[in-house]
């Protein structure tokens, strides 16, 4: 089993500031911790807001070049804050957390990464990650229309990208588990987005039996296994953080119904 | 060089910080962050007799200056403890482990003291008799006097070493509740527990919690907290252990000049991990530019 | 449109939202910025028999998401009210004005209704058995299911129209509190009044308020007051009038959906004098975005 | 008795920043109200805070080319986030608030101003208002050392200033009741600043039979009458609110002893 980076809780500044509507990519600079593993997360501390109390877990979007990126939505005042951050804003944050995706060893091996809105974040740290060991993973990526695809250059540089809208105004139409991406054969499959999402491409890998991992956004307080807040209930080992063994799970593990 | 020592009911501290049980884990899950050797101690979280899954999720819901929980007491039980985790963390760590002891019954609780007592790390526990979120979590033990008392005693009995009744704050007469332990041996009380609460999500038309009510935690309870703290310990003569949101080391002063020789850090941890040590260098530091010669000096003063 | 009528013990309100008693004075003080009309109606300060001049200050102190008072049922007295204030505010607003009731005795209780009784434009008063700031405040009848009843019965006596009891959030059991001003007659129970906190000033070292201990209001009591008006709405079958820590249209709901059948907004007028006001005009739109005929349709839902 | 000037809520713009140290000065653009009396207060908001949940009063400094000055201290983390204000920054405002100065109408009426610390900022309002009545006040200001005397120029434009600082860098050295200021004759005092300094302006005032006026600071919710926590105990009304029969009161309705 592998042994966890050491955490660590530093300050980190706004290098940049990308609006995606009600969304934004945060570029921080800050003295980052070695071993960052994609589908972990950080806890960010929020800290001018009279509405919120607790830190906020964003997934790890991308490490480049010294550079932290968080993919925010606006879905709340503490997210707001951050969706607001002007460059130079400094944030404390914790990290790394939790554990994240199997990263295969074969340059063969042929995974599907599925994702839709903010879970898109993850994913694209994870197709970097494997485009850097020589695997092209195939990416398809969920959006209500054209305009609400998210970070589409840069997946586009570490695989096949395929897009599914509901509007049909880009790529397929439908949901994305109706993409032809899912045409070829899959030894692996990533999915973080929405339940409904998650559990939908969950049940075809079920059905293909192909390896699934899904990363969860359980409620959180402390982020680091502590607080016993962000319990998933689990085949083998019942009620378990997903702060610590999660957020990404393999679905064989999940008491899910598909 | 100011002494932080203080002395709960036999327990030596090196100096009055502790963690409140089930906000620190078992301290390893904070050892990346901060130094556990700093503090006075951490208290470990509840420990039954049998292992618990605990409650359904959502288990937590945010709240003005606070949160609410309603973890229901999940823990692996005291014998996974004993032979798990206690050898770790006693290596591990120096500073002293208390465990705190929940339970549904009487029974529960003298039973789980019994088998901690050989462990010579543990020099004291603190007895829940104040969950909110179990329906058996010992609250109904918590208040009324007779309960508490009944607690007491028959815990009294199976532990030889510092027994420490946590509070519920969930009473009319707090002060009533704590001279019923102090009647019957308890060496210490700690208060409060979670005030009890419950949030609803409005645009989905039902509670933030799956069991509907949960514990209230946070700066939010401060004020309520240090109004008993000092009540409580105007009325018994018992070492008093403070807790209820203290997030600094004003917070910890204002406790213990309400009359607290210790005092717990809970939920502050979960956004600063870092908070129980910086009050206790923030006490040291107090006790220089003050000029006192222990941190005892002001304890009560109010 | 939908209709945000309510009826509380046979009070008619034009919609449910009230302000809470000393925290919007006589509404006169609130009138250059907000439209007191819009409300379903104002409670006015609590008023005494005879004229108090209070505690002395500090009678208030920030604390995290509210606020500790020791206000101390400052007021010119019942004959005053009714000879120079009643008759400025009853020709100026047209929504309903109640009145807030303090006392030491149980005289003095009844003889404040008897003098309020010919007024037309009062049709309802509010009972304060918890003022936690008074020694003879009525926390002492506020806190035993015997001392609320036995003021209860005799107001009932004293006063022919809406009887509302203001309960006290200091207790272990608010719910059998309030089915004993239930079997007593009482219109209905408002609920919670402030919790008893305590807040140190630590440079000083000294309380921050003059009283030692005050009243704790705020966003921070929120969580406990939606719980006791969830468990006292489920209890009792008179109407449950919710408060503490409203500052928005979200928390109205989360009460009404708790089961509050009117809700007052308190403190929150302090930061933001329109809340009252917003929350009003904001009921309105949620029953139209929502579809709802009545704000009745989603009260007690949880 | 005059009638008080309609109260309004409205947002305010940062449009200058003045930091002075632990002070700073800030000029807000909005629609100012009608009538605004020197001594008058207004409740700020704070918007994005952790730690303050109830507006701050700030005594109105001066009114000046449709901007609203506000001499703000930082003295907690209320008045910090003041200090902090960025250009462009927005506070909702409630105003005018509380009974100002007595404005004397004789323009050959002698009047001194007292002032210290974050007291100077109601008197420089005060000031400029007798100025552009005709009458020329005498200001004594006190203050630790010269560094530390606000609003100095300003202060000039519409008086006779005199200095006292503790350390005798500017002006007389000792405390502003020992200035020379204080050698002629005066028909009305006026006075601002810690309650020390305006207890011993108060005595010497009573000493020679001269009205004067304090403005005093108690802790305040509301600041519109309605919670009764600023009170101050009278000789002819018992507990009055700071907030509406104040901030001014002249000495001898107070129960001060001198």
């Amino acid at each position: 089993m592998e042994v966890d980076a050491k955490k660590v809780m530093r300050d980190f500044a706004v290098a940049d500031v990308r609006p995606m509507g009600t969304y934004a990519l945060l570029e921080m600079e800050g003295d980052l911790p070695e071993g960052i593993m994609p589908g972990q997360f950080v806890q960010i501390e929020i800290a001018d807001s009279k509405t919120t109390y607790l830190r906020r877990p964003i997934s790890i979007c991308n490490v480049e070049n010294g550079r932290l990126w968080l993919l925010v939505r606006d879905a709340g005042a503490g997210t707001h804050k951050l969706v607001e951050a002007r460059k130079g804003d400094r944030f404390n944050i914790i990290m790394p957390l939790g554990h994240g995706f199997t990263v295969p060893a074969g340059k063969d091996t042929r995974i599907l990464l599925a994702g839709g809105g903010v879970g898109v974040a993850p994913l694209l740290y994870l197709a970097k990650t494997l485009h850097d060991g020589g695997i092209c993973p195939d990416i398809v990526l969920g959006a209500r229309s054209k305009a609400d695809v998210l970070l589409r250059e840069e997946f586009e540089r570490y695989g096949r990208l395929h897009i599914s809208t509901d509007d049909g105004s880009d790529g397929t139409p439908g949901l994305i588990t109706a993409n032809p991406a899912w045409d070829k054969e899959f030894d692996a499959v990533a999915v973080c987005g929405p339940t409904p999402m998650m559990r939908a491409v969950a049940s075809i890998c079920a059905g293909r039996g192909i390896p699934c991992e899904v990363s969860l956004e359980n409620m959180m307080a402390c982020g680091l296994g502590a607080c016993l807040c962000c319990v998933e209930d689990t085949k083998d080992k019942g009620n378990v953080c997903v702060c610590t063994d999660g957020p990404v799970f393999n679905i064989n593990k999940l008491k899910w119904q598909l | 060089m100011a002494t932080l020592n203080v002395n709960i009911g036999g327990l030596e501290l090196a100096n009055p910080v502790l963690t409140a049980s089930g906000t620190f884990g078992y301290g390893e899950e904070f050892a990346d962050l901060t130094d556990i050797n700093a503090l006075g101690g951490i208290i470990v979280k509840g420990t039954t007799l049998a292992p618990r899954q605990g409650n359904p999720a959502p288990r937590m819901a945010e709240t003005p200056s606070g949160m609410l929980n309603a973890v229901g007491l999940q823990n692996k039980g005291v014998d996974y403890f004993i032979e798990h985790i206690y050898p770790r963390i006693a290596e591990r760590f120096s500073s002293e482990i208390i465990v705190n002891v929940a339970g549904s019954t009487i029974d529960d609780y003298t039973e789980v003291c019994r088998r901690l007592a050989p462990l010579p790390r543990i020099r004291a526990v603190e007895i829940n008799i104040s969950c909110p979120n179990v329906k058996q979590g010992g609250m109904a033990f918590g208040t009324t006097t007779d309960g508490a008392a009944e607690v007491t005693r028959a815990v009294r009995a199976a532990w030889p070493k510092t027994l420490i009744m946590k509070l519920s704050p969930n009473v009319t007469s707090i002060v009533d509740i704590a001279k019923a332990v102090e009647a019957e041996g308890a060496d210490s009380v700690s208060l409060i527990n979670t005030l009890m609460g419950m949030a609803i999500d409005v645009k989905r038309r039902r509670p933030m919690l799956s069991t509907i009510t949960g514990g209230l935690s946070g700066p939010a309870v401060k004020p309520v907290a240090v109004r008993m703290v000092w009540q409580v310990a105007k009325a018994v003569g018992i070492p008093v252990i403070g807790l209820g949101g203290i997030s600094d080391t004003n917070d910890a002063l204002e406790f213990i000049m309400a009359g607290a020789t210790a005092i717990e850090v809970g939920t502050a941890g979960f956004v600063n991990p870092r908070a129980a040590e910086e009050i206790a260098l923030g006490l040291a530091a107090y006790c220089e530019e003050n000029g006192l010669k222990s941190i005892s000096e002001i304890r009560g003063i109010i």
